[in-house]
C-alpha cells in the first residue's frame, strides 16, 4: 500500500464509521454499530501509525485530490506535527468509543446513533485537519469539524443546550470567518499561496507590523485554541454528553485550534521571520494572560467540568506559548504538550463523566469521600492530575520542562518573567486539581459514618478500562519523549 | 448656456421632463391604484415623446417613398430630407410594450379590487395590516 | 447552419409559448415546454463549449449586417449566462408535484407554461442581444412575465406585490429606454459594440452622463440594488416558490449582467471608475445592503421572507465585485452569479417542498419538521451553510474572491466587513436550523402525518444543494469561466 | 348598466354602427395590406380592426360579438400570429438563410420577390396577433362577473 492510498483510508475509515453507525442503527443492532466503530478506530489508528515510519525517515507522504479554486487544491501531507496530532485524535478515539459505549448505556442517553455518526465525522475533520498540506484544506476541515460537533454539543436538544450550542457555533465561526478566513486571504494576496512550505512561505522582509498583526489574527481566528477573550465556548460546550467532552474538547477540536496555530507558526511565517518579533512577544504574552487567567477561574469552579474545560483553557495556553516561542524548542514543546495534555486531560474527563454514570453527581463539593467507593477512577484521576501539574514521572512534566527551556532561548528582555509564570500556572493547577483528589480520598463523605471501609461500587467496566488505560498512557509518555523528540525535531 | 437659451434651445427637453415629472408624481402621490396606472402611462408617454423629438430632422418630410421617386431605391431623391424613421419604428414597438404594461396593471388592478374590495393602495394596505 | 443555433435558443421558447397556448392540454404542454428548455440548455451548453477560450459567434438577425441589422453575439460571457438561465428553468420546470393543490387551476395551466417560456426566452433574449433596443425588449418581455408569475402566488398581497413590482419594474424599463435613447442620439446607432466604440465619454458631456445614469438606475431597479430593492422581498414572498427560485435564479442574474455589460462595455472601466469614481457610491451601496438586508433577513420570522431579504443582501456581494473592477473581484462578482443563483434557487425549491408538506414556512410551523422531512430539511442545511459561506461550498467560492479582489483594491475594511457579514446570514440560517431541529412544535402544530415530499420535487431540488457542494469543490467551470467574462469585460468586449 | 343599455336602444346609434363598422373593418384591412408600400402595416390595422369589432359589441352587445368571434377563438388567434411571424422565421432558416431572412424565402430570384413575401407573411401574423390580443384583454375586462371572485376570468373557460 502506497503512502498516498494510506492517507485516504486513514481519512475514509472514520466515513465508513459514520456510514456503519447509520447502517446498523436504522437495523437497531447497537452492539455491531460500536463493536463496528471500535475496530474502525484501531483500523484509522494503524493506518496513521504506518505513516509514521516514513514520516520518521524524512519522507512526507502526499495525497493530492483535485484543484479546487486556480492554484488552491485539497491536498494533503503528512509531517511531524500533523502525524503526531493525528496520532492522538486516531488514538484516543479508540479509547473514546469503547468509554462512550459504557457511558451512554450507564447514562441512558438518547439519539446513540446520531452521536456515534456524528462522532466518527469529527475524527473524520480531525484527521483533515492533521494531514492538511495547505491552509485551505485546513481551512475547509476546521469548519467542518465545527460544523460536526455542534450537533453533539446540543445533543441534549434542551434550552441550555441550544443556547450553549449557539455560544459555540456564533463564537468558532465568528473567529474563523472574520480572523482565520482573512488571515488565510491575507497571506494569499501578499504570497499568492496558501501552501504550507518548511521555513515559511512569508517573504523575509515582511514588515513587522504587518507580521504582527497577521499572527494575531491566525492566534485569535483558530478560536478553537480558547485564548482569552475567546474561550467562552468551551465551559458552555460542556453541556454536551462526557464522552464528546472528553474527545472533542480535551483532544481533537481544542487541539485543532492549538495546531493550527503551531502550523502557521512553522509553514506559513517560519521559525527565523518570527523569533524575536513583536508579534512573537504580544502573543507569548497572551497566551500567559490566557494560561494564568484560566487557571485562577478554575480554582472558582464547583462545576467538575466546568473545572477541567477552564484547565483546557489554560493548558491550551501552554501550547500558544510553546508556538509564539517560535524557537525549536518551543515548537518540540508544543508539540509534547499536544499528546501529554491530551493523554491527561482525557482521564480526567473519562473520571468526571464515570462519576456521573455511578452517582449522578457533577460538583466538585459533592465528591466528598467517593475515592473510597471508586478507587480506580480517583487513581486515575491522580495520576492524570499529576500529569497535567508537570510532575515527573509523568508525560507532562517533559513538555513544562521543554517550555521552560524554550522561554529562555527567545532572548527577550524580560524572558524570565514568562519562567515565572509557567511556574506559577503550575502553582495553579495543584490548586484546581489536587482539592478534588483530596476530597475523594480524605474527605469524609457526607451522611455521617465516616471511616469505615465501603462497598465499592465502580462505573460500568467499559467506563473504568478505558480510563484507566489512558491513565497508564499519560505514564508510558514520559518514557516515550526521546521517540518525540525526535519526531518533532525542527 | 445662458439660462434663456437653455429654454429657447431645449424646449422640447424641458417639455418631456416636465410631463415625465407629471407622471411619476402620479405613481408617487396618488392612491389609487388605477391613476397610478394613468401616471404611468403619462410617464412612458414622456420618453416616447422623447424619442420622436430626437428623430425630428429639420426640414424633413415623413420618412415616405415619395411620387416620382424610383420605388425601393431612393438614389434619384437626394434632395428630400427625411426625418430619421428608425425611432419612429422603435416607438411602435414601445407601445406596444405600453399597452401590454397598461393591460397587465388594469387585470392586477381588477383582482386586487376583487382580493380587497378596493383600489386604494392606502385601504388595502390597512386591511392587510389588520387581517395580517 | 451551425451558427443557427444561436437564434434558436431564443426563438424557441419564443415560439413554444404560443403553441403552448394552442396545445393547452396540462401536461402536454407541461412535457412540451420541458422538452423545449431542455433544448435550450443543450444548446447553451455547446455555445459555452464554443466560445470558451475567447470565440466570439456573431449572428445576424435577417440577414442584415450590423450595425442596421441586430446582431445577437454570443462571447463567454452571454454563454454563461445562457447555460445560467437555461439550466435553473429546466430545474425549475422540471419540479413537479402530482396531485398536489396547484395554485393554477388544470384548463389554464397551459397558460403558466406560456408564460414561463415567454420569461425565459425574454431573459436570454437580453442575454443573447447585441442590440441595445433589443434589450430593451426583451427586458420587458421578461418583466411582464414575471410580473404575471408573481401574481399567482395565491395569496392576496401576491396580486398587490406584482402590481407594485410591475410600477417599480416599468419605471426602471423607462428610464432604460431613455439611456438608449440618449445614446442614440450621441452616436446614432443601437449596435452595442458600435456604440462602444463611437462614445467617448467625458465629465464634461452632460448627455452621456444622463444616459449613463438612466442606465444604471433602470437597471439597479429591476437587479434590486439597495436602496432600490423595495420591491423584492414583496415579490419573492408571495411569488409561488417555484416562481421565487426561477427569477432569484435567473432576473436578478440577467440583469446584473445587463449593468456590467453597460458600465464595463460600453462606457468603459477607465470612465466609470477611473473619471467617474462610480466605486465611491456603488461600494459603500453594497456594503450596506450586505448589513441591512442580512440584518432584516435576521428578523423574519416567514422562510420565504427570509431567503428575499438575503437575496437583497447577496446582489450586495455581486455589486461589491462590480465595483472593484478589477479581474479578481469581478470574476468574483460573476462567479457569485452562478454560485447564488444554485444555491438560492436550490433553497427556494426546499421551500416549496416544505410549503407542500407542511402548508406554512413561518419559522414556527417548521418547528421539529427536520425529523419528519429529513432530506428536505438537509437540503435546506446545506443550502443555508453555502448561504454563510463555508468552505467546500459555492459560498465559499464566491466569498474567496470577493475579498481577493477587494484587497487587491486596497479596501481592507471592506474585506473585513465582507466577512462580517457572513455571520448575520450564519445567525439567520442558524434560527432557521435550530428550528427545524431543536424547537418541539407547538400542540397546535403536531402534525404526525408530515411525510417527506414526493420524489419529483426532492430530486430538482436536491440536484441544486448538490450542485451548491459540487461547484464548491470544483471551479474549473464556475470560475474558471467567470474569468474569462471578466477579462473580457475588463477589456471592453462582449 | 342603465346608461348602456340607454345607449344601445338609440336607433341613430345602431343604423349609423351598422354602416360604420364594416368600413371600419375594411379600413382595417386596407391599411394592413397596404402596409407593404406606405404607412400602415399589421399593428395598426390589428388595432383598427378590433376597435371595429369593439364598437360592434358596444352597440349590439357582448352577446353579438361572442357570436361573431368566440372568446376561445381569439385565444387560439392569438397564438397562431405569433407562431405565424415566427414560422416565417424558421422558414427562412431551413431555406439556408437567417432568421427572418426574407430573401431566402424566394430562392430563385435575387431581387425583392422574397422580401416581399416575408413581409406579407409576417404583417398578416403581426395583424391577427394584435387584433385577437385586442379583443381578448377586451374580452377579459368586461366579461368580469361582478363581486369580483373570479376577477379577470377568462371568458372563454366560463361555461
Amino acid at each position: 500500500m502506497n503512502s498516498g492510498t494510506t492517507i485516504a483510508v486513514a481519512l475514509l475509515l472514520p466515513v465508513a464509521a459514520a456510514v456503519s453507525c447509520q447502517v446498523f442503527g436504522r437495523l437497531r443492532h447497537p452492539n455491531l454499530r460500536d463493536l463496528a466503530t471500535s475496530l474502525i478506530g484501531v483500523g484509522t489508528f494503524a493506518a496513521v501509525w504506518q505513516l509514521g515510519d516514513d514520516v520518521l525517515r524524512g519522507g512526507r507522504p502526499e495525497l493530492v485530490l483535485f484543484e479546487v479554486l486556480p492554484g488552491v487544491e485539497l491536498a494533503f501531507q503528512v509531517e511531524p506535527l500533523g502525524l503526531l496530532y493525528g496520532l492522538v485524535a486516531s488514538g484516543l478515539w479508540i479509547a473514546t468509543s469503547i468509554y462512550a459505549v459504557g457511558y451512554m448505556r450507564g447514562h441512558h442517553e438518547r439519539n446513540q446513533t446520531r452521536f456515534f455518526t456524528f462522532f466518527a465525522l469529527s475524527i473524520f475533520a480531525a484527521i483533515g485537519i492533521a494531514f492538511a498540506r495547505n491552509l485551505f484544506t485546513l481551512f475547509l476541515f476546521y469548519e467542518a469539524l465545527t460544523l460536526l460537533t455542534f450537533p453533539l454539543v446540543t445533543h441534549h436538544g434542551t434550552d441550555e443546550a441550544r443556547r450553549a450550542g449557539r455560544v459555540y457555533l456564533g463564537i468558532l465561526l465568528f473567529t474563523s470567518i472574520s480572523f482565520l478566513l482573512f488571515a488565510i486571504l491575507f497571506t494569499w494576496r501578499l504570497t499568492g499561496t496558501v501552501e504550507f512550505a518548511p521555513g515559511g512561505i512569508l517573504a523575509a522582509d515582511t514588515s513587522s507590523g504587518m507580521v504582527t498583526v497577521l499572527l494575531l489574527l491566525y492566534a485569535f481566528g483558530a478560536g478553537k485554541a480558547a485564548l482569552m477573550p475567546f474561550h467562552r465556548w468551551l465551559p458552555n460546550a460542556m453541556v454536551a454528553p462526557t464522552p464528546v467532552s472528553a474527545l472533542l474538547h480535551a483532544v481533537a477540536v481544542v487541539k485543532a485550534g492549538v495546531f493550527a496555530i503551531l502550523k502557521v507558526v512553522v509553514y506559513v511565517f517560519g521559525l527565523d521571520l518570527l523569533r524575536g518579533s513583536t508579534g512573537s512577544l504580544a502573543l507569548m504574552t497572551i497566551a500567559s494572560f490566557t494560561m494564568l487567567m484560566a487557571a485562577v477561574v478554575a480554582i472558582r469552579q464547583d462545576n467538575l467540568k466546568a473545572r477541567l474545560a477552564y484547565s483546557t483553557i489554560s493548558q491550551l495556553a501552554y501550547i500558544v506559548l510553546g508556538a509564539a516561542m517560535a524557537t525549536a524548542t518551543g515548537i518540540l514543546a508544543g508539540g509534547m504538550q499536544i499528546a501529554m495534555h491530551a493523554a491527561g486531560k482525557i482521564t480526567l474527563f473519562f473520571c468526571a463523566g464515570a462519576i456521573l454514570v455511578a452517582t449522578h453527581r457533577k460538583k466538585v463539593s459533592e465528591l466528598d469521600g467517593l475515592g473510597r467507593t471508586m478507587p480506580w477512577t480517583f487513581a486515575a484521576f491522580f495520576v492524570a492530575s499529576l500529569s497535567i501539574i508537570g510532575i515527573p514521572p509523568l508525560g507532562g512534566s517533559w513538555a513544562k520542562w521543554y517550555l521552560m527551556v524554550g522561554a529562555l532561548e527567545t532572548g527577550f528582555a524580560g524572558q524570565a518573567a514568562f519562567l515565572g509564570v509557567l511556574m506559577l500556572s503550575s502553582l495553579l493547577a495543584v490548586f484546581y486539581l489536587m482539592p478534588i483528589v483530596v476530597r475523594g480520598f480524605f474527605a469524609a463523605p457526607p451522611g455521617g459514618d465516616g471511616g469505615g471501609p465501603r462497598k465499592i461500587s465502580e462505573a460500568p467496566l467499559l467506563c473504568v478500562l478505558p480510563l484507566v488505560l489512558t491513565a497508564l498512557l499519560s505514564l508510558a509518555l514520559f518514557f516515550a519523549a526521546p521517540d518525540l523528540v525526535d519526531l518533532l525535531r525542527f | 448656456m445662458s439660462l434663456p437659451e437653455a429654454f429657447s434651445g431645449l424646449w422640447a427637453y424641458w417639455l418631456i421632463i416636465a410631463l415625465m415629472m407629471v407622471g411619476l408624481y402620479i405613481v408617487i402621490a396618488r392612491d389609487n391604484l388605477v391613476k397610478k396606472v394613468m401616471g404611468l402611462n403619462i410617464f412612458q408617454a414622456a420618453a416616447i415623446l422623447f424619442y420622436v423629438t430626437m428623430a425630428k430632422v429639420a426640414g424633413g418630410t415623413a420618412p415616405i417613398v415619395q411620387e416620382g421617386a424610383e420605388h425601393g431605391g431612393g438614389h434619384g431623391t437626394a434632395e428630400v430630407v427625411y426625418s430619421n424613421p428608425l425611432p419612429h419604428v422603435l416607438m411602435l414597438t414601445a407601445i406596444v410594450v405600453g399597452v401590454a404594461t397598461t393591460a397587465l396593471a388594469l387585470a392586477l388592478a381588477v383582482r386586487i379590487h376583487g382580493e380587497y374590495g378596493t383600489v386604494e393602495e392606502d385601504e388595502a394596505v390597512a386591511w392587510d395590516m389588520e387581517h395580517g | 447552419m451551425r451558427d443557427q443555433i444561436v437564434v434558436l435558443a431564443v426563438v424557441l421558447p419564443l415560439l413554444a409559448a404560443p403553441a403552448c397556448v394552442l396545445l393547452r392540454h396540462p401536461r402536454v404542454t407541461r412535457l412540451f415546454s420541458l422538452g423545449v428548455v431542455a433544448a435550450c440548455f443543450a444548446i447553451a451548453v455547446a455555445l459555452l463549449v464554443e466560445v470558451r477560450g475567447g470565440n466570439v459567434i456573431s449572428y445576424q438577425l435577417g440577414g442584415w449586417p450590423p450595425p442596421l441589422g441586430i446582431e445577437y453575439r454570443v462571447s463567454v460571457i452571454n454563454a454563461y449566462l445562457l447555460v445560467l438561465v437555461t439550466a435553473m428553468a429546466l430545474v425549475v420546470l422540471s419540479f413537479h408535484s402530482s396531485g398536489g393543490p396547484h395554485r393554477v387551476p388544470e384548463r389554464r395551466r397551459h397558460l403558466y407554461y406560456a408564460v414561463f417560456l415567454l420569461c425565459i426566452s425574454g431573459l436570454l433574449g437580453i442575454t443573447i442581444t447585441g442590440d441595445a433596443f433589443n434589450i430593451f425588449v426583451f427586458l420587458e418581455i421578461s418583466s411582464l412575465s414575471s410580473y404575471i408569475l408573481v401574481s399567482l402566488g395565491g395569496h392576496r398581497r401576491a396580486v398587490m406585490s406584482a402590481f407594485y413590482y410591475l410600477v417599480m419594474g416599468t419605471i426602471g424599463g423607462v428610464f432604460f429606454m431613455l439611456g438608449v435613447g440618449l445614446l442614440y442620439q450621441a452616436t446614432g446607432t443601437l449596435n452595442l459594440r458600435d456604440i462602444a466604440a463611437r462614445l467617448e465619454p467625458s465629465l464634461d458631456d452632460r448627455s452621456t452622463l444622463l444616459a449613463l445614469a438612466l442606465l444604471v438606475v433602470g437597471i439597479s431597479i429591476k437587479l434590486a440594488v439597495f436602496p432600490l430593492h423595495h420591491w423584492l422581498p414583496n415579490a419573492y414572498s408571495f411569488a409561488p416558490p417555484k416562481v421565487s427560485a426561477f427569477l432569484a435564479a435567473t432576473a436578478t442574474k440577467v440583469s446584473f449582467y445587463l449593468l456590467a455589460m453597460i458600465l464595463f462595455t460600453i462606457f468603459g472601466a477607465p470612465f466609470v471608475f477611473g473619471e467617474l469614481q462610480l466605486h465611491m457610491v456603488l461600494m459603500p451601496l453594497s456594503i450596506l445592503a450586505m448589513f441591512l438586508a442580512s440584518g432584516a433577513a435576521i428578523f423574519q420570522t416567514d422562510l420565504r421572507r427570509l431567503l428575499a431579504y438575503s437575496s437583497v443582501a447577496q446582489i450586495g456581494y455581486m455589486t461589491l465585485g462590480l465595483s472593484t473592477a478589477n479581474a479578481v473581484g469581478l470574476a468574483g462578482g460573476l462567479v457569485h452569479l452562478f454560485n447564488h443563483a444554485v444555491m438560492k434557487g436550490g433553497l427556494f425549491l426546499v421551500v416549496a417542498c416544505l410549503l407542500y408538506r407542511v402548508g406554512s414556512v413561518h419559522l414556527d410551523a417548521l418547528a421539529g419538521v427536520g425529523r419528519r422531512m429529513p432530506l428536505s430539511s438537509a437540503a435546506l442545511v446545506v443550502g443555508g451553510l453555502s448561504l454563510i459561506g463555508v468552505p467546500g461550498t459555492v459560498g465559499f467560492v464566491s466569498k474567496w474572491y470577493l475579498v481577493s479582489g477587494v484587497l487587491e483594491r486596497g479596501w481592507t475594511a471592506a474585506a473585513v466587513l465582507i466577512l462580517l457579514s457572513s455571520l448575520l446570514a450564519l445567525v439567520y440560517v442558524g434560527r432557521v436550523v435550530e428550528a427545524l431541529y431543536f424547537r418541539r412544535p407547538a400542540a397546535d402544530h403536531v402534525r404526525p402525518d408530515l411525510r417527506e415530499a414526493p420524489l419529483g420535487m426532492l430530486a430538482p431540488t436536491w440536484i441544486l444543494i448538490a450542485a451548491a457542494v459540487v461547484f464548491g469543490l470544483t471551479t474549473d467551470w464556475t470560475y474558471g469561466v467567470a474569468a474569462e467574462a471578466a477579462e473580457l469585460l475588463l477589456q471592453g468586449g462582449i | 348598466m342603465r346608461s348602456t343599455s340607454r345607449v344601445r336602444e338609440m336607433p341613430v346609434l345602431r343604423v349609423i354602427a351598422r354602416a360604420l363598422v364594416p368600413m371600419i373593418l375594411l379600413f382595417g384591412l386596407y391599411v394592413q395590406f397596404h402596409g407593404d408600400f406606405g404607412p400602415g402595416g399589421g399593428f395598426q390595422a390589428g388595432v383598427i380592426f378590433a376597435a371595429g369589432l369593439i364598437v360592434y359589441a358596444l352597440i349590439f352587445g357582448l352577446g353579438a360579438l361572442r357570436r361573431v368571434v368566440p372568446p376561445i377563438l381569439t385565444e387560439r388567434l392569438m397564438a397562431a400570429g405569433v407562431l405565424l411571424y415566427g414560422a416565417v422565421g424558421v422558414v427562412a432558416m431551413f431555406l439556408g438563410g437567417e432568421f427572418l431572412d426574407y430573401s431566402a424565402l424566394d430562392p430563385l430570384t435575387t431581387g425583392h420577390h422574397g422580401q416581399h413575401l416575408g413581409i406579407i407573411a409576417i404583417e398578416l401574423g403581426v395583424g391577427i396577433a394584435v387584433a385577437s390580443t385586442i379583443m381578448r384583454v377586451y374580452y377579459a375586462f368586461v366579461s368580469r362577473r361582478p363581486g369580483g371572485a373570479g376577477a379577470a376570468e377568462a371568458p372563454g373557460d366560463t361555461p
